[in-house]
């Protein structure tokens, strides 16, 4: 195999594809709905992760390197060769979104079961 | 004398060795038996796992991505404190 | 007076981590980070020191970069290495013992430099304090003592020294 | 010349940070219980995770063809070094606080427990 | 039950297997490209181009960029995503009011002094990452997370009391919170208010000129660009979400004795 | 045009405002009468839209005065724009209606949720952002979520919260997931572009340049996870449990937005995907029937499931909620037939069922406020000639076989559009559902006739005048569109211009990006 | 060259795929809350490694620093094990 690199990523990429699943599993089966939070808050992040590894590119010669300038450019030749080694900003972008709206609908959620409990005693729901 | 070379070999041979105690750390994490001993093994995870952020911005070469370090290594001091709360207090607010 | 001293502290602190932590050399950083030191400073000095300050309580502070590097380059050292030939060696020769420590500073700062000195110090750890009795209860690898005041001697007594020079 | 000796001292922190995490994970696989591993577990965070921190702020400094962003990388570093100072200690102290307190953990091995017997609080 | 298991178990494999087909044949474009997307491109050369001013965002880092100028609307509805999850967590626990004197004593001195003097530290580091966001990574939700999870942790160590005691009540959080969003909102039209004033073409969410209309937010400090709108975006920003999350946690922590004397006061139903 | 990017901007905005001004004014008539006003702006704004589109227009905002890929970009033509009237209108219905309805120590936060909830549909119906339609989503379903829970002393209430927002979560976020899978192939968010690139994989935009990866794949998957979500959103059959779980337990104004303008959202959805971003011609034309398909057995089998559970309904919003579902299933019979005859009737059936079912609920409120939830109750709309009207008037409309309403032309077109296709089976069961649902209604009606069980003490049964005015309103808007269709054929062409507007991508495509 | 980061990358992949199983079957809440933590921390090196420091940032007070506490806040508040 002449360059691991697209391997190792599949590999990655499978993972994240089995972390779904098993996740995914968890929400629907376990009876607890502490557990149902957990694994939601796992699907989301999942879904995230897969987004940036989409977002991923391979530079020739080097490693990528994120999306910001590191100082000030003085040519617009600066700009493009910015932009042929960065990585793509803009998957980053969504998923800063998706995370904090993960993050609100999880608080919610987190109250909701409290109130749960509090009439039903229990945390288990079919 | 050109340091980047140096310093990519060096680091290169490095990193591996960092991954094996990671994988060792998360073995104390799946054995368990006790919660503390979790929390302690996730703790020294997250704290060498900063650090390993920290020497990996420079093996990256990539300088901005240093403060993520901070972060993990303050949020898993934040993740103990809530362990420890939760073993010894009746409530989390009190 | 005093109380103005403390919020100099503060703020001093706070810049002092901001420019390190920036590595700011851009006039926008470090003006803006002047500014939200002052904020931050004026926020949170009631929390982090809740007296008042005298201009001598300043100049003690120096001792804590000495204290830095005898710590970083003394007793760091000695720690690592008994406990990196205690894991590694064949059987592990360990005594483990909670054993009490007293401590005779008075300042809850210069309680939890001592404390976090002993706890990061690999071999011995902080289990529970007592502030009114003024006593360490240090889980303690290598115990060679169960008598408070010889434990004293063998864990805490440099760092207490310091301990007493820099916060009193 | 000076960047050199930077570096070199950096990359040996480094490689120290390194051994101490394996001194770290295999104190905590070897040692009998979670009070025992506390210890192992300082090593990794002082040993293993503040001295690569300083060692790669002295590498950052010496190495300039990171460009002017190496004094944000050293900086930075640093500050994590002297943050993670506070945190570990207080966050060992806490667990094994709350490990003591609860007895979520078994004491065992131990030779002798002044606080079982002092009863402190 | 076991059918239902099954049955779930069954589908979840059928997703998973299609998704992994779907990234081995190709279908989001080869496995790691060296070829970027024409988009990403044009976001990055775009980011700081004070070449081309009208469609740049004068911002150093491109992830903020498109996060609060290019992309900014979704970034609004972002933050009212956030917002309508703490109203919704308030209208769970309505009627409930913090109390002092239920106890609590937190954990143990040791650690209560060294939060003391972390405050400071990850406050100033909270503020710096949202007031670099164009600048260095991080930005406006990055600080104000920061924030927010240093007040949780205080929260936690000294007790709900004592952060309620030095002034963090609800009402207040809820006082700041309002002043974020409004500062976000108030950012977000500025221009067109300017514009609708002078008489002049504007655009919602502008930053500096754009096509068809000259209006420009201030585009430098010192001796760095502030992005425009970024720099007031991050700071609102950051100030909403450390006010709101902390609110939402505080609300969640409320002991039993708080919650139980909110629940049950006769709401009417139906 | 500015309005169409400030309407949602400006709901969202009020509702920023609304908590903090709770910290001043502390008077509930206050906030009642805040949203009512912020609601009545964005009824006006909706339909300056609306009249904007007119023609088969295309009305485009730039937001940050940047162009079509690079930013966001609100695209509104004659579908969007008569929905988005459609559900202001009902926000607006439903919010003046709270004021009589719903008492409560913490009604601004209720009154926020509200508006925050319009902002969300209105998002929906406006963007033309794949991603930007998830976010919108977001904020509709958080909304949701928690107006579902808002009595939550009632522990049946917070029950069926979690688990509408379990699904809901996984829902919305399998739609996120066909954004991401979407961007990843098309390299491009924008559903102008997605829609140009789709039917013409060589297209070279500005900004966005070419596609990226395989299009047939990913379009293939977007569309199967996505309409997952959507079926979800307007509660098809194997994903409608939660309306009837959800629907009893929210306040009575909630529960109309929920059967009037999420349900709309989700055959919006479909309708945009299937028909505009994946339409004939597209790269997944060759699944495309197949999909379709499935989606019009589905359609189908809610339509007949929906009608038999209503029949056994003794709960007068369980009742309200099946009858949705069968409706919905209706429109979505239509609106997976493939041709612009079935998206008009699909638009008519959604117009019909919207405004009938929240009608239903305006009217019941009344009822459920003074004996209860029991189908027995709606007795007590005798006492109040409007009410008893509206509720005859809804239920007939929904029936379908007086032509005076325009539930009647709703279903004759939808079976015009079956027979076009040549779906006899389909027109069968629409005959059937039909039938079986108008089994419910006259049953409904005669409980009607009866006298009901004794009213309990209420002292917000002593003025009604609030309610009135609403259903009111709403019955004459159904009786005067139904009218409409008969007297002047005008309105029959805003329904057929919003089923071209769907499948027309060449001028959505025209407006946005330009090509 | 980047065969090193994507390899670890990799390896978190894998770690973060034996996390989730374990926290997913643990019947101790608790637990499972150790190992989802554990799962963020994989997660975070993956985003650092794919270069996305925003991302990182954000992610790690998130579902290290916030969610955490909520989530052993509800234990607290209900119940530890799952039955």
């Amino acid at each position: 195999m002449s360059d691991p690199v697209p391997f190792l990523f599949t590999v990655v990429l499978l993972s994240l594809v089995a972390n779904i699943g098993i996740s995914l599993y968890g929400v629907f089966t376990r009876p607890s709905l502490v557990k149902k939070f957990i694994s939601l808050t796992i699907f989301s992040d999942t879904l995230n992760s897969f987004a940036i590894a989409i977002g991923f590119r391979r530079v020739i010669g080097s490693y990528p390197s994120a999306a910001v300038l590191s100082s000030l450019p003085r040519e617009p030749g600066e700009l493009s060769a910015f932009a042929s080694a960065a990585v793509d900003p803009l998957p980053q972008a969504l998923v800063l979104t998706a995370i904090v709206i993960g993050l609100a609908v999880f608080m919610f959620l987190a109250g909701l079961i409290a109130m749960y409990y509090r009439h039903y005693g229990t945390t288990r729901m079919v | 004398m050109d340091l980047e070379p140096l310093v990519s070999s060096v680091l290169a041979a490095l990193i591996p060795a960092y991954v094996a105690s990671f994988l060792l750390y998360v073995v104390r994490v799946v054995k368990g038996p006790t919660i503390p001993d979790r929390v302690l093994a996730v703790d020294a995870l997250g704290y060498d796992l900063a650090a390993f952020m920290v020497v990996l911005s420079v093996f990256l070469k990539s300088p901005f991505m240093v403060v993520c370090g901070l972060a993990l290594a303050l949020w898993v001091y934040a993740f103990d404190i809530y362990v420890a709360k939760y073993l010894e207090a009746k409530e989390m607010g009190g | 007076m005093g109380r103005l001293l403390g919020y100099l502290a503060v703020f001093a602190m706070t810049y002092a981590f901001y420019v390190v932590f920036t590595g700011a050399i851009s006039v926008f950083s470090l003006a803006i980070g002047a500014l939200m030191s002052a904020v931050v400073s004026v926020v949170v000095k009631p929390l982090v020191i809740p007296g008042e300050l005298r201009a001598s309580d300043l100049a003690r502070l120096a001792y804590l970069v000495a204290y830095y590097f005898y710590y970083m380059a003394v007793a760091e050292v000695r720690a690592h290495a008994k406990i990196a030939k205690t894991v590694l060696s064949r059987r592990m020769e360990i005594s483990p013992a909670i054993v009490e420590v007293p401590y005779y500073v008075k300042t809850s700062y210069g309680m939890t430099l001592i404390a976090g000195s002993i706890t990061n110090t690999p071999g011995t750890v902080v289990v529970q304090v007592d502030t009114e009795r003024r006593l360490f209860f240090v889980h303690w690898l290598f115990a060679t003592t169960f008598e408070p005041g010889k434990a004293r001697e063998a864990i805490s007594v440099d760092f207490e020294r310091f301990a007493r020079r820099i916060f009193g | 010349m000076l960047d050199l000796a930077l570096v070199v001292a950096g990359l040996a922190l480094i490689a120290v940070g390194v051994f101490f995490d394996f001194v770290g994970a295999i104190g905590l696989l070897r040692l009998p219980n979670f009070f025992t591993r506390l210890h192992a577990a300082t090593a990794g965070a002082i040993g293993g995770a503040v001295v690569p921190m300083i060692g790669a702020s002295l590498v950052a400094l010496g190495a300039d063809y990171l460009g002017p962003a190496r004094f944000f990388l050293a900086g930075a570093a640093f500050a994590s070094s002297l943050l993670l100072m506070i945190l570990a200690q207080a966050g060992s102290h806490a667990i094994a606080r709350a490990a003591y307190l609860s007895r979520e953990a078994p004491r065992e091995p131990i030779l002798h427990d002044a606080l079982e017997e002092g009863g402190g609080g | 039950m076991r059918i239902r298991e099954v049955v779930i178990a069954v589908s979840v494999a059928l997703v998973v297997l299609l998704l992994a087909y779907v990234i081995e044949a190709g279908g989001l474009g080869p496995i790691a490209p060296r070829e970027l997307r024409e988009l990403a491109a044009s976001y990055l050369v775009n980011a700081y181009n004070p070449w081309n001013v009208t469609q740049s965002a004068l911002s150093l880092e491109a992830v903020t960029a498109i996060v609060w100028d290019y992309r900014g609307l979704d970034t609004f509805f972002e933050t009212s995503v956030l917002f309508a999850s703490i109203v919704g967590v308030s209208l769970v626990f309505r009627g409930y009011r913090e109390r002092l004197g239920i106890g609590g004593r937190g954990l143990s001195e040791i650690v209560k002094t060294s939060t003391r003097v972390l405050l400071p530290l990850i406050l100033i580091a909270g503020v710096s990452v949202a007031l670099h966001g164009h600048l260095t990574p991080g930005g406006g939700f990055q600080g104000g997370s920061f924030i927010a999870v240093l007040l949780v942790l205080m929260s936690i160590v000294f007790s709900l009391d004592f952060v309620v005691e030095r002034g963090l009540t609800s009402g207040r959080l809820l006082a700041l919170r309002s002043v974020g969003l409004i500062g976000v909102l108030a950012t977000s039209v500025a221009l067109l208010a300017a514009g609708l004033a002078l008489g002049v073409e504007a655009y919602i969410f502008q930053n500096v000129a754009r096509e068809g209309s000259e209006l420009s937010m201030p585009q430098w400090l010192l001796d760095r660009p502030t992005g425009g709108t970024l720099i007031f975006f991050n700071m609102f920003e950051a100030l909403a979400v450390a006010a709101g999350l902390a609110l939402a946690f505080l609300v969640l922590s409320l002991r039993e004795e708080e919650v139980r004397e909110a629940l049950g006061v006769g709401e009417w139903y139906e | 045009m500015l309005a169409v990017g400030l309407l949602p901007l400006f709901l969202m905005g009020a509702a920023f405002a609304l908590p903090a001004l709770s910290l001043v004014v502390k008077s509930p008539r206050f906030y009642r009468a805040y949203a009512t006003a912020v609601s009545l702006v964005g009824l006006l704004i909706a339909l300056a839209v609306f009249l904007e589109t007119r023609g088969g227009k295309v009305v485009t905002y730039r937001f940050g005065g940047f162009r079509a890929p690079l930013g966001i970009v609100y695209a509104v033509d004659a579908l969007g724009a008569v929905l988005g009237l459609l559900a202001a209108f009902v926000l607006t219905m439903s919010i003046v209606y709270s004021t009589w309805m719903v008492r409560s120590r913490s009604e601004h936060l209720y009154y926020t949720l509200m508006l925050s909830l319009g902002a969300g549909s209105l998002g929906c119906l406006y963007t033309g952002d794949v991603f930007n339609f998830f976010v919108m989503l977001e904020v509709l379903s958080l909304s949701a979520y928690a107006l579902v829970s808002f009595y939550r002393d009632n522990p049946k209430a917070v029950e069926a919260s979690i688990r509408y927002a379990i699904v809901g979560i996984v829902a919305t976020s399998l739609y996120l997931l066909a954004a991401f899978v979407l961007y990843g192939s098309y390299g491009t968010l924008n559903m102008a572009d997605i829609a140009l690139k789709a039917r013409n994989p060589a297209a070279w935009t500005p900004y966005s340049g070419w596609v990226f990866g395989d299009v047939a794949l990913s379009s293939a998957i977007a569309i199967a996870l996505s309409a997952w979500t959507f079926t979800f959103k307007a509660a098809v059959f194997p994903n409608h449990f939660w309306l009837p779980d959800a629907n009893p337990e929210a306040p009575t104004p909630v529960s109309a937005l929920f059967v009037a303008v999420i349900d709309l959202i989700g055959a919006y959805g479909i309708i945009r995907f299937l028909y505009t971003l994946f339409g004939e011609g597209s790269a997944v034309s060759a699944l495309r029937y197949d999909i379709l398909l499935v989606l019009h057995v589905l359609g189908a089998l809610s339509a007949l499931v929906g009608a038999l559970l209503l029949v056994v309904q003794t709960d007068i919003k369980k009742f309200v909620a099946y009858s949705t579902i069968s409706h919905m299933g209706l429109a979505f019979m239509a609106a997976t037939t493939g041709t612009e005859s079935g998206v008009s009737a699909a638009v008519l059936q959604l117009i019909s069922n919207s405004l009938s079912e929240a009608l239903l609920f305006y009217a019941a409120g009344i009822a459920i406020v003074a004996v209860g939830r029991s189908i027995e109750g709606v007795g007590f709309l005798r006492r109040s000639r409007v009410a008893s009207v509206a509720f005859i008037a809804g239920l007939l409309n929904l029936f379908g076989i007086v032509p005076v309403f325009v539930g009647f032309w709703s279903k004759l077109f939808i079976l015009m559009a079956l027979l076009e296709v040549g779906y006899l089976a389909s027109a069968v069961v629409l005959v059937a559902s039909t039938g079986i649902s108008g089994v419910g209604y006259v049953k409904l009606i005669r409980y009607l006739a009866r006298s009901s069980p004794e009213p309990r003490e209420d002292p917000r049964l002593r003025s009604l005048a609030a309610p009135a005015v609403v259903i009111a309103l709403v019955t004459s808007a159904l009786v005067a569109l139904g009218v409409a269709i008969v007297a002047a054929p005008e309105i029959v062409k805003i329904v057929m211009e919003a089923g071209a507007a769907a499948a027309d991508y060449a001028s959505y495509v025209r407006a946005v990006v330009g090509w | 060259m980047e065969v090193v980061p994507i390899s670890i990358a990799a390896a978190a992949a894998l770690l973060s795929v034996a996390a989730t199983y374990l926290a997913v079957r643990s019947g101790d809440l608790l637990a499972a809350v150790v190992l989802s933590a554990v799962q963020s921390v994989a997660y975070a090196l993956i985003y650092y490694i794919l270069m996305a420091p925003d991302i990182a940032l954000v992610y790690i007070p998130v579902s290290v620093g916030v969610l955490p506490a909520v989530t052993v806040l509800l234990i607290k508040k209900t119940e530890r094990y799952e039955v």
